[in-house]
C-alpha cells in the first residue's frame, strides 16, 4: 500500500479500538444510493520505477528549445543552491506558519523576503506573495478601490501585458469596478501623458503603469505618477524586480512614489516550468497595509523578550475577518518566495545588478542582428530594458515556425494581441543567451525572411538538454 | 542573527553574476535607480548557512506528525519532486508552442481525466492556483451561469457557518452577500434553516462534504434538492476531498461546480505556505463556463484550448497555465496510488482519524460530535479543561510542540469552543498516532497539576511563545539597519 | 572572488592584525628560487551559469542506453528518497565524525548501516565502508593473511571477478602474499571440490569464494566452506548484497560459516555514475574485528547514561597505531555508506526481496530470447542469480557494436579475459529491464547474428535521457 | 530510536518495489536464504522523517565553522553537486564503451591536465580512491621504479615524526619499514638526523608540505637533494596542497610523485567520512608506473589506457576508473575558480590562519610555531593552560560544540602536547573567525573560572560526552531485537 505504514495488526487493533468489524463500517454515515460509482478511468498503480521511467519518457519528448521568449517569463541563471536549499523537507514539507514557534524558519525567510522586495521597489511594505504577477495586479485594482473609497473606474494602459488586463476583468468585474484602456503612442509605445490627461477630472481611483510594459518599452513614469497623483488617484505600479536593479524604483517615481506595486516574482529564482509556480509580490506605502491582501510576518518578541517573526494583521485574512476580508487569498506561493529569497541572497545587489544590464545589453545586441536583416523592423523608438517588439514582413507565425524547426523559440507571437501593428513578435535575450545564439538566430531568421531554402533541407529538433 | 547582519558591503558571490557590467546608457538617466537595493552582500557559504539553519527551525511533514485539520499534511514523497523537476519540465516556457510540450501536455491532460473521474464532474480546468483561487472561479461560474440564462436577480450566496473563511470571502470577492445557514446539534446544515434562506435571490450554496467539522453530511441529497429547486447551484469546496476518495463522488452528490486542494489531497507540497493548485471542475451545465486554458486531445495531439475555443469562459484567472509544476506533482503521485490507491486514501485516513477520536475519548477528552463518525478528521473541545484548569486549546497547542507535535488546527471552525481540529492523514502510522494520544494525555495531566507549565508552553522551540499583539501594534515588517525588535 | 567572502577592508584590516602589507608577504617563507611557475594549462574561470551549459552539453554528448550490462555493478531502481535525504548539507558537508557529540546523525546511520550489512551476510560485525568491492576483496586476504598468523597462500579461483583479482594483485603483492589460482569447471563455470582438493593440506591462509562468481553462476558454498575449514584455511565470501536477499548468508555457508564477507555495495543505492562513487563493504566473525579495517561505529552511553555513538576500536587504524594499524585506509565512502542505509530501509527486507528474485527472472527471460537465437549459446549449465555468459558465434566486439549502433549495451566482452571460451558476453538484466526491451535486444541479436542489413539502413543514437 | 525500533513486521513501501514476487524456483533450496534480513520494515515517510532527523544531529559546514586542521573543510559548492548528478552522468555503466561517455572523458581529461598544471607533473592518475590509496600508489610506484632499475635492496621508507598516520602505513602495506625523522624546534625537518638516516637502503621520503604543523618546509630543495642523492625518491602528501595552489608546484620542489586530495583542495564534500579521491601524478621518471586506467586523448576522442598500453603499470586499486562522481565534482570546482581562483585559495586560507593565530596569540594563546608564518592552518598548544586549570584540549573541543563551532583537531599532530590544528580555509568569512576566536577567549576565561563548565562539556549536543572506554570494552557494533544500550 504505497504510502500507507498499516500492517494488518494494526488494522485489526485499530478497529477494535474504535469498536466496528471493517473499514468499510467507518463510512456507514454516507448514504448507500451515493457509494454506487467506481474509478474507472484511472489506471492502476504504478512503482516509482515505473512513473519513472514515463515522467523521463515525458521529458524527453519536451526536448530544448534556445528561447527568446519573454512577454513576462523570463529565463534566468539560478544557482543551484536555491532549489537545493528550498525543497529542503523542513521548508518544503511545512504548512503555512500559524504555529509562529515552530515556524521560525519560513518566518524569518518572508520577513527577509518582505525586506528585500520593499526594497527593491523603494516602498514601505511587501506581504509574503501572491498568487502571481497577473492576479497580483487585480489585487491592487481591488485594493486600490477599497483604499480610494469612492471612485470604481481605473486607468488601465493597452500597454500592459494583454494577459494581466484579461486576468485582472475577470477578477474585478463581479465587483463593478470599470477599467478604462488607454491607447499607446503609435510610433513609441509607451502611455503618453496627453493621453492620460483626456481623463482629468474622470474620477478615478488608480492608474496602472507597467514599467518597462509589455512591449519592452519604458515609461515616463515621473509624469505619469505625478499627474495621477494630481488627480487624487493612486498609481499602481506593475514591475518585473529583475529591472529594479537597474530602474528607478516605484517608490521614487514622481514626486512622491507610487502607492501599490505588484509584479511577477519569477524572473527571482523560479524556473520556467511551463508557466508556475512562479509568485505575485504586492507592496505599499505604510499607510495601505491594513488594505493589502496576503500575509504578512512581523517581527515581534517572544515572553523572554527575545526577538521572534510571526503573521500578523491577520485581521485583514479571510479567516478572521470572513465575509470582510481583504481578500479571499489563504494559500499563497511560500515556498517561491523563500526561493526567491536565497536567489536575492545569493546574487546580491550588485549581481542583480550585473544581471540586469547584461539581460539589457543582450537585448541591444538582438535587437541589433535582427532589424540589420531587411524585413525586419522595431516597431517602437524608444528605451527598452530587455525586450523589444519587432515588425515582420512576414507572417510571424510562419517565421517562428520556421525558427522552431532550427530549434530557436524566436519570441512571442503579438499579432493576435495587436492586429493594428502588422505582423509582430516580442523578443528578448537574458543574460543566459551567448553571443553565438544570437548570431545563430540572426542567420536564421535572414534565411527564413529572404524565403532561401536550407541547403540541403532539415530541420533539427535540438537535442533534448537535460 | 538576519541575512542583512551578516551583510559586508562590497562582498559578492562573483561566480553568480556575469563578469562585465555590461552598459546600460541607453537607459535615460531620468528612469535611472540611484541607490542599490537593500540585498544582503553575503558570501555563498553565508547564504548557504544562514537558510540551512534557518530550515532546521521549522516543524514539518518531513520531521513531525503534523495533524493539522482541514490542512491533509501527508507525506510528500520524494519522487514527486524530483520527477517534476526534470530538466526539461524546468525549461520549457509557458508560450512555447504546444509542438515543443507534448510530454507535459499529455501529463496534464491525464490528470484532468483523472480528476473527471474522481469527482464525477463533465470537464476540469487545472489553471486555479489554489484553494481559493478554485472558489472564486467557481463562483464566478456559477454567476456567469445565471448571467447567461438572463436572471440578474441572483445576489446570495449560502454559506453553513462552519465553513471555511474562504468560502464567504470568495463570494463577496465574486460580489454576492453572504448568508450563513446554522449547524445542527450533530454537525449537519440545519435543514430548515436552509429552506427557509433559499428562494430566488439564491445564487448558490457552497458546501464542505465531509464538512469542516469534521462529520459527513448526511442529508447532502435534500440540500441539493432544496438548492436546485429554487435555481441555486451547488459548489463543493474541496479541501476535505481526501476523506472520500474512490468512496462517493461530488457529481453524485449533485454539486454543479468544485474545487480540489491538490496541495491537500494530491499529496503536493505545502510549501510553507504555498504554491498550491485548485482545479476546477464542472457539470455539463457550467462547462462552458471554466476558466481558459485547458488542455484538449486532438487525434495523438495536445493543444490548450483558450478563450477563441470557449467563448463563455469566464476568462483567465493567472498569466500562464496554472502552478503546472505542483500539478506535475499531484500526476506523479496520481500515477502511484492508482485506483486502488486513492480509496485506500479515504479508507486509512478515515480509521486514523475514528481511532484517534476513539482512543481520546476513552483518555477523557471531549468529542464535538461523540455520536457520529468521523471522516478523516475530528473535533475535540477543550472546553472542560479550560474551565477546570484555565489552560485553553491555544495553550494545548503550544505544549504539544514541546512534546515534538505539531499542534491541530485550533479555534477553527469557530462555533465549536476550545476546538481542536485534529487530522492525522493516512500516511502516519499506529504508533505516531499513540504517541500523539499519549503526549494529549500527559499535558492534560499537567494542566491539572502543574498548569504553568503548560499555559507558559513551549518551552523547547527556538523562541517561546510570541507577542502577537505587540507585532499586530507596532507594526515591524521590514528590516532597517540599526532598528531592533528587541 | 567565488567563495571567498573578503572584502577589501577585511584584507586590510587583518593584514593590520598580522602586521603584515601584503598577502604575498605570508609566503616569505617558501624559498623565491621555488614561485616562479604560474598556471598555464588552467583555463580562466567560469560563471556558474557557463559551467552549467558547459556540463549539461558534456551530459548531453553521453545520451542514454539501454543497458544490459553487469559485471560488478548493477543497475537499479534507486527511490528518490535516497540522494534527496543523502544530499542535505548536513551528511553531505561533515567530516567523518571524530567529535561524537557532534556527530549523531551520521554515527547513528553507520551503526544502522553495520547492522543491516551483518545481518544480510549473516555476519556478527560490519566496518563503517571501504573504497570499492575490488579493494575491499584486497583488504579481506590481507586481514585473512593477519589472522591465520601462519600461511601466507590464498586460493582465488579463476572465475572471481578478473578485475578483482588484478586489484587484489596490485595491493597485497608488496607484501609477500602468494595468491594461486583455480581452473574452473569446463562445462559448469564453478569451482568444483575436486579442485580446491588438489591444494589439500598445502598451508593456506583462505580461499576466496564469490557468489555468484564473476560468470554469475552459482558456487557449492557449503562444501567449499566445510572443505577450507577443515584445512585450517579462513573462507573469504565475495557476494553481491542484493543477492543476498535470495541466496544463503554467508554467514550460514558450510558448518560454521564464512569468515570475512566483503562485497561491493554499489547495489544498495548507489547510481552507476560512471564507475563511482561507490562502496566496499566488510563484514566478520567477531572473533576477527579487531584485524578489521576501516572504521567502526559503537553504541555506547554518555556521562548521564543516555546511549550514543562513536567511532570504536580506534586502536585498529592508521591514525593511531601508524605503521602497525591493520590498513592505511583513513577517508573511505561514508556518504554511500549513508545512501545504502536510506536505500534497504525504504526497500525492506519484502522489497529487496522482490527486487532480487526480478532480477533473477529478468536475466532467465533474456538468456532464454537470446539463446533461442541460433550462433547464441549458453557457456554453463548450472543456475545463475541476475547474468550469463554466452557464446557467440561472430565476434564479441562486433556484435556489441552493431548492438550499440541501435541503443543497446549488449553485456561485458569477457573475450579478453577468457580467450578460452571463445567469443563471449556477459549478460545482465536487472529488475529495470523491461520486457520491450528484452525483446529489442533479442531481435536486434537475431538481425545481427545472422548478418543480415537493416531495412532500411540506420543508426540511431538512443536520445538523452534526463 | 533507532530505525529498526520503528519497524513493524508486515510493514512496507509496495511503490518501491516490483508488484510480483518472481519466480525463483531456478535456484537450488541448499543455495537459497531461509530467514529474511533484519533490515526494517518501515514507511517511506518514517523512512525519510528518522534519516531527516538525524541528520540535523550533525554538524557540518553547511550549518557551523569547522575549522579541523589537516581536513580543509571549506565550502562545498551546490553547483558541484548538482551538475555531478546530470542523470546522463548517473546513468552511465562504468562499462559502457568509451564512445558512450566521450562527454565524461572530456570532463576527466581536462582534470587530469588541470592537475599535471598545478602539481608540476608529467602525468595524472585520477583513480585512487582517496587520498591514502594515491599514498599506497605512489608508494607501490616507488617500489615499482626501483624493481624496474633492479636495485631490491631498498627496504626503508622516511617519515618526518609530524607525519599524518596514513604515511607509515602505508609504506608498512607496500612492504617497507618506517624510520621516523625527527622535527626541529622552529617545525622543519631535522636535516641532519635526515642525512644520517639515508642510505642505500633508503627508498624514499615521503612529506607533506607544508607539514601537518601548519608550516612550510623550507629546506625541501636540500632534503630532495640529500634524499635523491642516495638514490631514494620523494613522494608528496598533498594534504595541503590548499595553502599553496597557484604559488609553488610539488614537482619544482623536486618531488617524483604525489597525491592530491580532492575532498580538501578542490572540495568535493566529506560526506561523513568519504568518498573522496587522490589522484596521483607523476614526473617522467616514474610516470610509466602510474596505475589504470588513464584517460587519453587522441585526435577529438577520449580512449581510457588500460594494462595494454602502459605495461609497466603497478595495475589496478579499484574495479573501475575512480569515484567518477567525486572527480566530476572537482572538474566543475576547477573550472569555476580557474586559474586566479586557485591562486586565491592558497592567499585566503593563508591570510585566514595567520589572522587567527594573530588574534589568538594577542589574546594569549600559545602557538605551537610562533617564529613561523602560518600556512592555511597553524597549531595552538593548550599545555599550559591545562597546567594552570586543568583543562585540557578536549574539553576546550567540546566545549567549542557548546558554542556552535566543530573543534579543531585535537591532538595531531602527536609531537605537540595538548595540540589544536586550526584549518579556517578560505571560504570563511571574518565575521566568523572573530566569532572563534571569542569564544576561544571565552572558554579560556571559563577554564580559569568555572572549569567544570568546560570539562563537563558538551552540555548543548544531542548527547553529553560519551564513553568512549566503554564502546570499546563491551562492544556493541550491531543491534539486537531486545539489546540496548543504556
Ligand atoms: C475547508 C477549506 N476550504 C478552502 C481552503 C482554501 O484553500 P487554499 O488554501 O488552497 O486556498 C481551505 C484551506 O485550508 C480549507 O481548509
Ligand atoms: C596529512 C594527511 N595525509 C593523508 C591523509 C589521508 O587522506 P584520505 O583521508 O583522503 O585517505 C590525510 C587526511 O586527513 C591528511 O591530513
Amino acid at each position: 500500500m504505497p504510502f500507507i505504514p498499516h500492517t494488518q495488526s494494526d488494522i485489526t487493533a485499530m478497529l477494535q479500538a474504535i469498536g466496528v468489524d471493517s473499514i468499510d463500517a467507518l463510512f456507514s454515515e454516507i448514504p448507500q444510493a451515493l457509494r454506487s460509482a467506481k474509478l474507472q478511468k484511472v489506471a492502476h498503480g504504478c512503482s516509482e520505477m515505473e512513473i519513472t521511467r514515463l515522467m523521463r519518457e515525458c521529458a524527453e519528448r519536451d526536448g530544448h528549445y534556445v528561447n527568446f521568449i519573454g512577454a513576462g517569463a523570463y529565463e534566468h541563471h539560478i544557482p543551484a543552491a536555491v532549489w537545493e536549499i528550498a525543497t529542503r523537507g523542513e521548508f518544503y514539507s511545512a504548512y503555512t506558519p500559524y504555529q509562529a514557534e515552530a515556524s521560525q524558519g519560513t518566518l524569518q525567510v518572508l520577513y527577509e523576503f518582505q525586506t528585500m522586495l520593499a526594497s527593491l521597489t523603494g516602498m514601505d511594505v511587501a506581504n509574503a506573495s501572491l498568487y502571481d504577477g497577473a492576479s497580483a495586479l487585480a489585487e491592487a485594482v481591488l485594493m486600490a478601490v477599497r483604499s480610494h473609497k469612492g471612485a470604481r473606474r481605473v486607468l488601465l494602459p493597452d500597454n500592459v501585458h494583454p494577459i494581466y488586463r484579461r486576468v485582472t476583468r475577470s477578477i474585478v468585474s463581479n465587483q463593478h469596478i470599470d477599467l478604462i484602456g488607454l491607447p499607446f503612442a503609435n510610433d513609441s509605445g509607451h502611455t503618453a501623458l496627453a493621453t492620460v490627461k483626456t481623463h482629468e477630472g474622470a474620477d478615478c481611483a488608480a492608474l496602472v503603469i507597467q514599467q518597462p510594459n509589455f512591449f519592452g518599452v519604458l515609461e515616463e513614469v515621473d509624469a505619469l505618477t505625478d499627474w495621477a497623483h494630481a488627480q487624487g488617484a493612486l498609481v499602481i505600479a506593475v514591475v518585473n524586480p529583475v529591472s529594479l536593479a537597474l530602474l528607478k524604483p516605484p517608490g521614487e517615481w514622481g514626486a512622491t512614489g507610487a502607492d501599490i506595486v505588484v509584479g511577477e516574482g519569477q524572473p527571482l529564482g523560479a524556473p520556467l516550468s511551463s508557466g508556475g509556480p512562479y509568485f505575485g509580490f504586492m507592496c505599499c506605502k505604510q499607510a495601505y497595509v491594513r488594505q493589502m491582501p496576503g500575509r504578512i510576518v512581523g517581527r515581534t518578541v517572544d515572553v523572554e523578550g527575545k526577538p521572534g517573526f510571526t503573521l500578523t494583521l491577520q485581521a485583514r485574512e479571510q479567516h478572521i475577518r470572513r465575509s470582510k476580508a481583504t481578500s479571499n487569498i489563504c494559500t499563497n506561493q511560500g515556498l517561491l518566495a523563500t526561493a526567491a529569497t536565497l536567489h536575492m541572497a545569493l546574487l546580491g545587489p550588485d549581481g542583480l545588478e550585473r544581471v540586469a544590464a547584461q539581460c539589457h545589453a543582450n537585448a541591444h545586441a538582438l535587437v541589433d542582428k535582427l532589424t540589420a536583416v531587411a524585413g525586419v523592423e522595431r516597431v517602437f523608438d524608444r528605451p527598452v530594458f530587455h525586450e523589444a517588439l519587432l515588425r515582420l514582413k512576414l507572417p510571424a507565425t510562419d517565421v517562428l515556425r520556421g525558427l522552431e524547426a532550427q530549434g530557436i523559440l524566436g519570441g512571442y507571437n503579438v499579432t493576435q494581441h495587436y492586429p493594428q501593428l502588422g505582423e509582430t513578435i516580442l523578443v528578448c535575450a537574458t543574460e543566459t543567451r551567448t553571443a553565438e545564439e544570437i548570431d545563430n538566430y540572426a542567420l536564421h531568421m535572414q534565411r527564413i525572411i529572404s524565403r532561401r531554402r536550407l541547403d540541403p533541407p532539415r530541420a533539427v529538433k535540438a537535442a533534448p538538454k537535460s | 542573527m538576519l541575512i542583512f547582519e551578516l551583510s559586508q558591503p562590497g562582498r559578492r558571490n562573483s561566480s553568480q553574476a556575469p563578469r562585465d557590467r555590461a552598459d546600460v546608457s541607453a537607459i535615460p538617466p531620468q528612469l535611472r535607480r540611484r541607490e542599490r537595493p537593500l540585498l544582503p552582500e553575503v558570501s555563498e557559504l553565508q547564504a548557504v548557512r544562514h537558510y540551512t539553519r534557518l530550515s532546521q527551525q521549522n516543524f514539518s511533514i518531513d520531521t513531525q506528525f503534523y495533524p493539522l485539520g482541514s490542512c491533509t499534511m501527508k507525506y510528500n514523497p520524494r519522487a514527486c519532486n524530483r520527477l517534476a523537476m526534470l530538466p526539461q519540465f524546468l525549461g520549457r516556457h509557458p508560450y512555447a508552442p504546444e509542438s515543443t510540450g507534448q510530454g507535459f501536455l499529455a501529463c496534464m491532460y491525464e490528470l484532468q481525466e483523472i480528476l473527471k473521474d474522481v469527482t464525477g464532474m463533465a470537464a476540469v480546468s487545472l489553471t486555479p492556483l489554489a484553494g481559493a483561487q478554485g472558489e472564486f472561479t467557481g463562483v464566478a461560474m456559477i454567476r456567469a451561469y445565471h448571467d447567461s440564462q438572463g436572471d440578474a436577480q441572483r445576489s446570495e450566496i449560502l454559506v453553513p457557518d462552519a465553513a471555511h473563511g474562504t468560502n464567504p470571502a470568495t463570494a463577496t470577492m465574486c460580489g454576492y452577500s453572504v448568508r450563513e445557514i446554522p449547524t445542527d446539534a450533530d454537525g449537519d446544515v440545519d435543514l430548515a434553516a436552509l429552506r427557509s434562506a433559499v428562494g430566488p435571490q439564491t445564487a448558490g450554496l457552497m458546501l464542505t462534504n465531509p464538512s469542516t467539522l469534521g462529520v459527513f453530511e448526511r442529508h447532502i441529497a435534500e440540500i441539493a434538492q432544496v438548492v436546485h429547486d429554487v435555481g441555486g447551484l451547488l459548489y463543493y469546496d474541496g479541501a476535505n476531498l481526501n476523506a472520500i476518495l474512490g468512496k462517493v463522488k461530488p457529481g453524485d452528490m449533485g454539486f454543479d461546480v468544485i474545487h480540489i486542494n491538490l496541495h491537500k489531497t494530491y499529496s503536493t507540497p505545502h510549501g510553507g505556505g504555498g504554491p498550491g493548485a485548485g482545479p476546477v471542475g464542472a457539470n455539463e451545465k457550467l462547462r462552458p463556463f471554466l476558466p481558459v486554458p485547458i488542455v484538449s486531445k486532438e487525434g495523438e495531439e495536445f493543444r490548450l484550448l483558450t478563450e477563441q475555443s470557449l467563448p463563455q469562459s469566464i476568462g483567465r484567472l493567472s498569466a500562464f497555465m496554472g502552478n503546472a509544476g505542483v500539478l506535475l506533482r499531484a500526476y506523479v503521485y496520481a500515477r502511484i496510488l492508482g485506483r486502488e490507491g486513492m480509496e485506500r486514501v479515504a479508507e486509512f485516513s478515515t480509521l486514523n482519524a475514528n481511532y484517534m477520536a476513539a482512543q481520546l475519548a476513552k483518555a477523557g477528552f471531549e468529542l464535538a460530535y461523540p455520536n457520529r463518525r468521523a471522516s478523516h478528521e475530528f473535533i475535540v473541545t477543550l472546553k472542560k479543561l479550560k474551565d477546570k484548569t484555565g489552560v485553553n486549546a491555544m495553550d494545548v497547542a503550544k505544549r504539544l510542540l514541546d512534546k515534538g507535535y505539531h499542534a491541530p488546527t485550533t479555534y477553527f471552525p469557530l462555533l465549536v469552543p476550545e476546538c481542536f481540529l485534529i487530522e492525522p492523514t493516512e500516511t502516519e502510522s499506529k504508533e505516531e498516532l499513540d504517541g500523539f494520544i499519549a503526549a494529549m494525555v500527559e499535558i492534560a495531566e499537567e494542566a491539572r497539576t502543574q498548569s504553568e507549565k503548560v499555559t507558559g508552553a513551549p518551552h523547547t522551540t527556538p523562541v517561546r511563545r510570541l507577542d502577537d499583539v505587540r507585532a499586530a501594534r507596532s507594526l515591524d515588517l521590514v528590516w532597517r539597519a540599526g532598528a531592533s525588535a528587541a
